[in-house]
């Protein structure tokens, strides 16, 4: 795992002194990946978010994300931190950082980091809008989802 | 019997009103018979497409179910 | 061009800071490249770099690269900034910043444009290692390239 | 005759043991045929696989010089 690290945290993000600790000494690039609160989605206002995590098994979906990244592709180190908690428009929610050698590597990690982390870590999002709130149910495409409830 | 923790969060909690409960089990065969029957004493969770976890792994059905085990009920994630 | 960006300077790269100009309130991601002066290359060992530019047609390069992704990608915003002068061992040379409403179109701009900059910005590197000094020559593979003195 | 703007960056400013110079050259026809006459000038520069600019623009050869123009000459760009 050398440095890679992976965090929840309820504070703001920064997202250049998350990107600078995954840098190693030998290595030429850092791809950075910063998604954050949008003020409009599909036509309608959000006013700000609330997110939540299984946090346990998030930080473990996330090591695992992180070890077969280091498995797949050529890389140095990852971070990853996701927010929780109320976030206002605009603020950062998650930073994924990948440094490697080359940065076809670091484009291809931080892409499919995000991808993985979407679809597997237990996060989930709650939007509030002028005339309501919604949990958001992601688009459930997880190989292993079982649906033995049906 | 066995007992097991069972967690919601997000959309599950909302619909059940707890964020976590101790649950008595028939012992059950494995996972999902287990969630089967938790999904079962509160139907409002079947309007959801829903996820599981046994003790903080996603579970594919097959698994064991033992007391003290942590049990998640949860909707598709939507973090990121 | 909308609130997209391209500078020179001499002064150290918040990789953040650059990364949140590119924000705009409708957009899902942003995408930041920060690449910095790497300590060993090829197994050599780096003290420090100097950054030199053509300023006023890098300038003009960088500009034409940010209208043609524009063009070519689904983009809100881009940033570029790259330093100049001395630069010690893992400091940022250059951040990009890409922010797109769909995080597919954010990567593979970022990524064009490092590769581009790369090719075409008038902007050249000097390394100083304990035993020596040598000008960085690119791989010259730009499309246009004349050899007519040959 | 025509007065030019020459100017030189990184390993051809070294070369050369200047970063800019103004020059006299007959007409030339077009792009090529003043570099041509530069480069002669300056045999040193022909270790290096050389790019150049007319007026801030990189050049392929045909492009016409007028008095006044900034060439410049530089190796291929390294930045990044």
């Amino acid at each position: 795992m050398k440095t890679s690290f992976f965090e929840l945290t309820t504070e703001s993000l920064n997202v250049g002194a998350i990107a600078r600790r995954v840098v190693p000494a030998g290595c030429g690039a850092t791809v950075t990946l910063d998604g954050y609160v949008r003020q409009f989605t599909k036509g309608r206002e959000t006013l700000y978010l609330v997110y939540e995590a299984y946090e346990p098994m998030a930080l473990r979906e996330m090591e695992k994300l992180i070890e077969q990244a280091h498995v797949q592709f050529e890389i140095s180190n990852v971070g990853i931190v996701h927010r929780l908690g109320k976030l206002k428009i605009g603020e950062t929610s998650i930073v994924i950082s990948v440094s490697a050698p080359h940065r076809r590597a670091a484009f291809e990690t931080c892409e499919w980091l995000i991808k993985e982390l979407k679809r597997t870590v237990p996060i989930w999002k709650k939007e509030f809008y002028a005339d309501g709130e919604v949990w958001v149910e992601g688009d459930a495409s997880r190989d292993s989802q079982i649906t033995f409830n049906d | 019997m066995i007992n097991v923790s069972v967690l919601f969060f997000g959309a599950t909690a909302e619909a059940v009103g707890e964020r976590q409960m101790e649950i008595d089990l028939q012992q059950p065969t494995n996972a999902r018979e287990a969630f089967t029957e938790i999904v079962e004493t509160f139907p409002q969770l079947k309007s959801h497409s829903l996820l599981y976890a046994v003790n903080q792994e996603y579970a594919g059905g097959d698994e064991a179910i033992n007391d003290g085990d942590e049990l998640a009920i949860f909707t598709a994630v939507s973090g990121g």
